[in-house]
């Protein structure tokens, strides 16, 4: 065995991360590690890139016992990692960021930069060939910055182990496709490959072998071939899945969201679209299509140069979020750590920031009441089955789905009439997927209009009654009931002549 | 005819006031005058000092600045053929004269004055600011005072964080009575900001305090207190408009193809008290 | 134990420094009046302080505010010379002084320009205004004593100057924790982006809290002006770092990396009373520098007491 | 075009500016010879700036910087004065400069401690050292001549001071843009855990870009005395809000939010010509803060035509 790991423990303060988990993987093999949210996998991880330092267990590379200290040990052993969180520093294009802590190439004393790019070039080509190399990482979208840190773990210098901790959380089904090509290679050169993932369907397809996790221990172990979705769920989760179906056609009511000749792309086109009453639109598209920008512009975040948004009828002002807001409007954004939690708040505070008025200890006076705070917490803990300690918890000691469900709880209690959804379970376990996606619809059963983004396919299917494809800045495809088929999406999302590959 | 007068220190009162009078003085003779001040920042000074200096000015008046403090730039006005002139700096082989009131003597009157009030005995508060070189001086002659009275004892002091002196002084002072409350006889200021600060904290901390205070520069919040019989007794009023003057016309002389009549002219300091403002306190 | 000092590390660093003080000074130090005069001595510095907090709790600086104090000193007296009444000429300060800030705060949340250059070049410019009002000298004289009494005597037992501070205090603290206004400034502070996206408005909220810091920043120079009888056109030069100071103290004395009022109160106390107790204890300028800066270093250094490494 | 003011604003700032006062005073601004003199006058500035950009690569503040020129200027007069030879002399000087610059580097990335406080702290306590060393005076004469070279004369047609800024800014420049160290310094500024996560020392970087900003400013010290004769315990007052604008006019200048070091310069150099062409023109000392503050708030807008709102 590679790596062997065994009984480890890690407390933090109260919380046990792990309690004794145990993990085998061997040379040249795709592992998968699943666990709900909270389990414990990124903690594991972090004891090998000896950024947690574990209570007790041990922790063997090639059958010797190892103490990892540092990252630069990890590194030294051959571990490189894709942590969950994206880290990239954002004045930093892809080709710097691929070389953070890493020996750079030099000419003399100097760093040779066309020795850079050229590294990462090759390594691009084969996982994202239509990544920006040269735009810094601020400026990317959640996905390309994704594809950025596949390619700072997979580049140069042979590794022995690679971690990927959901690498494809925001990536859509072409990306996510290369990038399981990649890993294969990997494997297929000798290299053992941790794979982190809520999409178990891509668990099953890409890996040899697999771990689960439950409340930090090892529940179950055994090799991919011969286990099927239903055993990974009750393994992860105790008890069986709660499969959503596909979604009844609702009775659509009248228009609620119109977008009327938005210009939109590089190319001076226009946009137009329409959502009504009780209607999920789902848009897809790859990685920078496009789809965040029309969102944040029909919320007013980003600037339009023309055309007209109404809801409900009303002309919607441009940059006025606030009036979108007043008008039964709701955002939940994709990058929940950058755009949607303020970190150093309490939660409390962070599910009435959108309209503090509702906290209010009198109505006609602008004080907050610290009682209705936490009732309002309490409320949506209890509405959205959210697993939080007190409502004064900073939101970052939260799991990953439990912090997406503040950013919709921030929105309830008022009459939503437009829902936008951007990834809106990035990073969430099957359970909590399908606690969000039963919110998702019961907001549009009580007659709101939602617009939805998502990169993943499943979601995509089960919520959407319509579906909008987006292709570099255009619409390339709008499909509605049965046309709704992945081959049909996959096509229209690669159905552009800017694109250098077609679909696999 | 432009002349630029340069100074690092125009917030305080008298170099304020020697600027402003002097501005007055070139004024009536038709000359056009400009105030650069570099905000206690000499590298600046020397800076403003070679613009000036590429600009062709006529002249150039330093004021409240050793010259000796940016040699380089005093002697390229000189190679340049612009005469410089000082007022309350020091003398220097590039400076046409310097007008002053000697920093030195001031810091000795002011001494021998509060010394004498004392009775040659007593237990004295001083403040001071020793970077500024002018003020410096005052606190040597303070020094060479002090060794002539074996029983004039300094039992505080205080450096004078500018700007602010005179909250700095007041919070100071405040603190000061808090120890030495009831042994103080005397308080010894640099210049009046601080000396005013003390009274002000005196007045409301310990309002039956009974000690002196003296101070240098005449400043109009000192006189006020002179006259209304507070604990301050007295300041040395250096005569700025008078320098200002003595400068302006000796500069006249130099601008018209004359010599000034000496490297250094000194402008004697007036002594300021009850009694001089008319006044008779009880 | 290692717990509470990690909570209320600062706090405890004040504690200890008023009780070393007490027992090196019992008589002076320790006297109840000198603990009540502390109050006064630290009440210009704290009110600064508690406008930065303000502006920081936005997460912006505000460089401005030592110029803005030097102006409300200078321009207070020029109204007063000119006859104006005081109450008049206050509130005409104090409104400038509004106007200032908004200009600061609309630039810097409208434009998004570094608040640190844009403040920086407003403060230069407030400071032109200030020379060109007072032609660069210390004003005085013609100072109503009914104005003077602003910062001075007692009311009821305390130093009018401590109710000053008590008051602002009060009001901030119920500003900035109490109101909507507080949670909306402390949310952008937070995470611009994410407030924005939830519906703050950043720019209106953001420039009213460089009003409030500009207009704070006056009513000190007002205060000073009465405290001392002479306004200076540098006056406010020294509050600019030592607010801050107050404010960052503050920051590490209780919420981790936030600005908040009790904290900045708190920050603005040690800075005070190492200065009293230095100053009372004799110690010498130099000494006195070392030490504070020693203590201060030591103030935010006792909350890593068991901290992990960087 | 837009596009380029938006890329080169502050640039463009900078030469709009030179080409203004060239046509208002063409024979004194506008000579060779002035100009060139303005490159000697920014460079005390523009040292202690590039110290100030390799901190704020690593996104921290030195606050000491401006305490630092002090000490130097003061310490080097002081050994010169003890008769220790001169190249010993500035060679102490440096060496005790990189050790303040170690401690504070050490405190801030260490312990966390915000560098603001931190090295406002440090920088109090060298204050202190300095006034101690200094006795609180102003040091000057038996400086030898020797050493007053170091900052006077020319060599190959260029003053001698502004060969040293040539000098500073090509090594910074390398160390910045061109060696692996500069790239660490902005990965920790850019985004510190990730610089972590990726196996960066933090600890170790962050103190090595501390030491550089100390050495540089106490290098202004050293070069300011060469220049003007004499030191004051207080002489580097006045560099550390202006070498701070510096570094923010210049991170407007070029790259977005980063402080760089060809923006710095720039910065430098419009605070510079501003002061100088004013002075020429004859411009009093209040105006002249008017027109600076509106030229540098111009200078940072100018880049947002055409951005989008907050
Ligand atoms: N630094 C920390 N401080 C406190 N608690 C922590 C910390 N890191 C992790 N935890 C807690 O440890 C537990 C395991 O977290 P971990 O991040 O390993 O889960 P995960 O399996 O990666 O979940 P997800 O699928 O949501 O990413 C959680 O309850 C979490 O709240
Ligand atoms: N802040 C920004 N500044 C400049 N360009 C941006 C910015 N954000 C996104 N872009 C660019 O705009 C294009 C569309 O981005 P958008 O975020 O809308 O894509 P997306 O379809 O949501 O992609 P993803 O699936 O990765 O989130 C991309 O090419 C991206 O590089
Ligand atoms: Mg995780
Ligand atoms: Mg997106």
């Amino acid at each position: 065995m590679l790596l062997e790991i065994k009984g480890l423990e890690k407390r933090f303060g109260g919380a046990r991360a792990l309690a004794g988990a145990n993990l085998s993987v061997a040379a040249g093999s795709v592992h998968g590690l699943i666990g709900e949210n909270g389990a414990g996998k990124s903690t594991l991880i972090k004891t090998l890139s000896g950024l947690v330092r574990p209570d007790a267990g041990d922790i063997r590379v090639d059958g010797a016992p190892i103490a990892i200290s540092s990252v630069r040990e990890a590194e030294a052993l051959g571990f490189r990692f894709i942590h969950q969180e994206l880290s990239l520093v954002p004045q930093f294009d892809a080709v710097e960021n691929a070389f953070v802590g890493r020996a750079y190439p030099k000419r003399g004393p100097f760093i040779d930069r066309a020795a850079m790019r050229r590294a990462v070039a090759a390594t691009a080509a084969a996982i994202a060939p239509d990544l920006p190399l040269d735009v810094p990482a601020g400026r990317l979208t959640t996905g390309q910055k994704q594809l950025v840190e596949i390619i700072r773990a997979l580049m140069n210098e042979p590794a022995r182990l690679v971690v990927m901790d959901e690498p494809t959380a925001s990536l859509s089904e072409g990306e996510a496709r290369r990038l399981h090509e990649a890993v294969r290679a990997l494997a297929a050169r000798g290299v053992a490959v941790i794979y982190i993932s809520h999409r178990l369907d891509e668990v099953a397809e890409i890996c040899d072998a697999f771990t689960v996790l439950r409340n930090g221990a090892t529940a179950g172990t055994g090799v991919m071939q011969g286990t099927t979705r239903a055993d990974l769920v009750r393994m992860m989760s105790g008890h069986e899945e709660i499969t959503s179906g596909r979604p009844s056609v609702p009775a659509v009511g009248k228009p609620v969201l119109e977008v009327r000749d938005l210009p939109f792309g590089q190319r001076g086109n226009t946009l137009s679209l329409t959502v009504g009453e009780g209607e999920i639109l789902g848009l897809y598209g790859l990685v920078g299509a496009g789809r965040s920008s029309l969102m944040k512009m029909i919320w007013g975040a980003r600037r339009t140069e023309g055309g007209t948004v109404f809801l409900d009828g009303h002309v919607l002002k441009p940059g006025d979020i606030h009036a979108r807001i007043r008008r039964g409007g709701a955002y939940v954004p994709e990058d929940r750590r950058h755009e949607g939690l303020v970190t150093a708040r309490s939660i409390a505070e962070n599910v009435a920031i959108s309209d503090l008025s509702r906290v209010r200890s009198h109505p006609a006076l602008p004080v907050t009441s610290r009682g209705r705070l936490a009732a309002r917490a309490e409320d949506i803990r209890t509405q959205l089955s959210v697993k939080m300690g007190s409502p004064w918890a900073l939101p970052l000691t939260l799991s990953g789905g439990n912090q997406q469900k503040l950013l919709f709880g921030r929105w309830f209690g008022g009459r939503i009439r437009l829902l936008i959804l951007d990834e809106p379970t990035r990073g969430v376990d099957v359970g909590a997927k399908a606690e969000i996606h039963a919110i998702v619809r019961r907001i549009a059963a009580e007659g709101a209009a939602v617009l939805m983004t998502t990169s993943d396919m499943d979601e995509l299917l089960a919520l959407s009654h319509r579906v909008a494809v987006f292709a570099n800045g255009e619409i390339t495809a709008r499909l509605e009931g049965e046309a709704i088929t992945p081959p049909r999406i996959i096509d229209a999302a690669f159905h552009h002549e800017t694109r250098r590959e077609p679909a696999a | 005819t432009d002349i630029t007068i340069l100074t690092p220190y125009i917030g305080s009162v008298p170099t304020n006031e020697m600027a402003q009078s002097f501005k007055a003085e070139g004024e009536k003779r038709g000359w056009n005058v400009t105030i650069i001040d570099t905000r206690s920042d000499f590298g600046q000074l020397a800076s403003r000092m070679e613009d000036t200096i590429n600009a062709k000015a006529s002249a150039i008046v330093l004021v409240s600045t050793d010259p000796a403090q940016v040699e380089d730039q005093v002697a390229l006005a000189a190679n340049a053929g612009i005469p410089v002139i000082s007022l309350d700096g020091s003398k220097n082989a590039h400076v046409a004269v310097n007008v002053t009131s000697n920093n030195f003597d001031l810091g000795t009157q002011l001494s021998d004055a509060l010394f004498k009030a004392l009775g040659g005995k007593g237990n004295i508060v001083k403040f001071f600011h020793s970077a500024h070189p002018g003020v410096h001086q005052r606190e040597l002659a303070l020094d060479e005072a002090l060794k002539k009275n074996p029983d004039v004892k300094v039992i505080a002091d205080h450096f004078v964080k500018v700007p602010g002196p005179v909250d700095d002084g007041r919070i100071a002072m405040e603190n000061i009575l808090r120890q030495h409350g009831d042994e103080i006889n005397g308080v010894w200021a640099a210049w009046d900001d601080p000396g005013v600060g003390a009274e002000l904290a005196t007045e409301s901390e310990k309002p039956d305090a009974k000690f002196i205070i003296m101070g240098i520069d005449g400043s109009e919040q000192a006189i006020e207190m002179i006259k209304s019989c507070t604990r301050y007794k007295a300041t040395f009023r250096q005569d700025f408009p008078k320098m200002a003057a003595v400068g302006a016309e000796q500069l006249e002389k130099i601008l018209g193809g004359g010599k000034a009549d000496k490297d250094e002219l000194f402008v004697p300091a007036v002594m300021i008290t009850p009694e001089t403002l008319g006044v008779t306190c009880p | 134990m290692t717990g509470l000092v990690r909570q209320y590390g600062t706090l405890i660093a004040l504690i200890a420094i008023v009780v070393v003080f007490s027992i090196a000074s019992p008589g002076a130090f320790g006297s109840m009046s000198n603990l009540v005069n502390i109050t006064q001595q630290m009440t210009l510095l704290a009110i600064v302080a508690i406008g930065a907090t303000v502006v920081m709790a936005v997460g912006e600086f505000d460089l401005s505010t030592a110029s803005i104090v030097s102006f409300g000193g200078i321009f207070v007296v020029y109204l007063l010379k000119l006859g104006v009444p005081a109450p008049l000429a206050c509130f005409l300060v104090l409104a400038v002084a509004a106007l200032f800030g908004a200009v600061s705060g609309y630039v810097v949340s409208r434009f998004q320009v570094l608040s640190f250059i844009a403040t920086l070049a407003t403060g230069t410019i407030i400071g032109g205004i200030t020379f060109w009002v007072s032609d660069g000298a210390t004003l005085l004289g013609d100072i109503p004593a009914g104005f003077r009494d602003m910062a001075r005597g007692h009311m009821l037992g305390l130093p009018t100057l401590t109710w000053w501070l008590i008051a602002i205090a009060l009001v901030v603290w119920i500003l900035l924790d109490k109101l909507e206004f507080g949670r909306r400034l402390y949310a952008i502070g937070g995470n611009r982006e994410a407030a924005r996206l939830a519906g703050v408005r950043i720019v209106s909220n953001t420039t009213a809290a460089f009003v409030v810091s500009a207009v704070l920043s006056a009513l000190v120079g007002i205060l000073l002006t009465a405290r001392i009888g002479s306004a200076s056109p540098t006056g406010g030069g020294g509050y600019l770092l030592t607010a801050y100071a107050a404010v960052f103290l503050g920051m590490t004395a209780f919420r981790e990396g936030e600005a908040n009022l009790p904290g900045t109160v708190v920050g603005a106390a040690i800075i005070a009373v190492i200065g009293n107790g230095l100053t009372i204890l004799g110690v010498s300028t130099f000494l006195q520098d070392i030490i504070t800066g020693t203590i201060i270093l030591s103030a935010v250094l006792v909350r890593r007491i068991g901290r992990g490494a960087a």
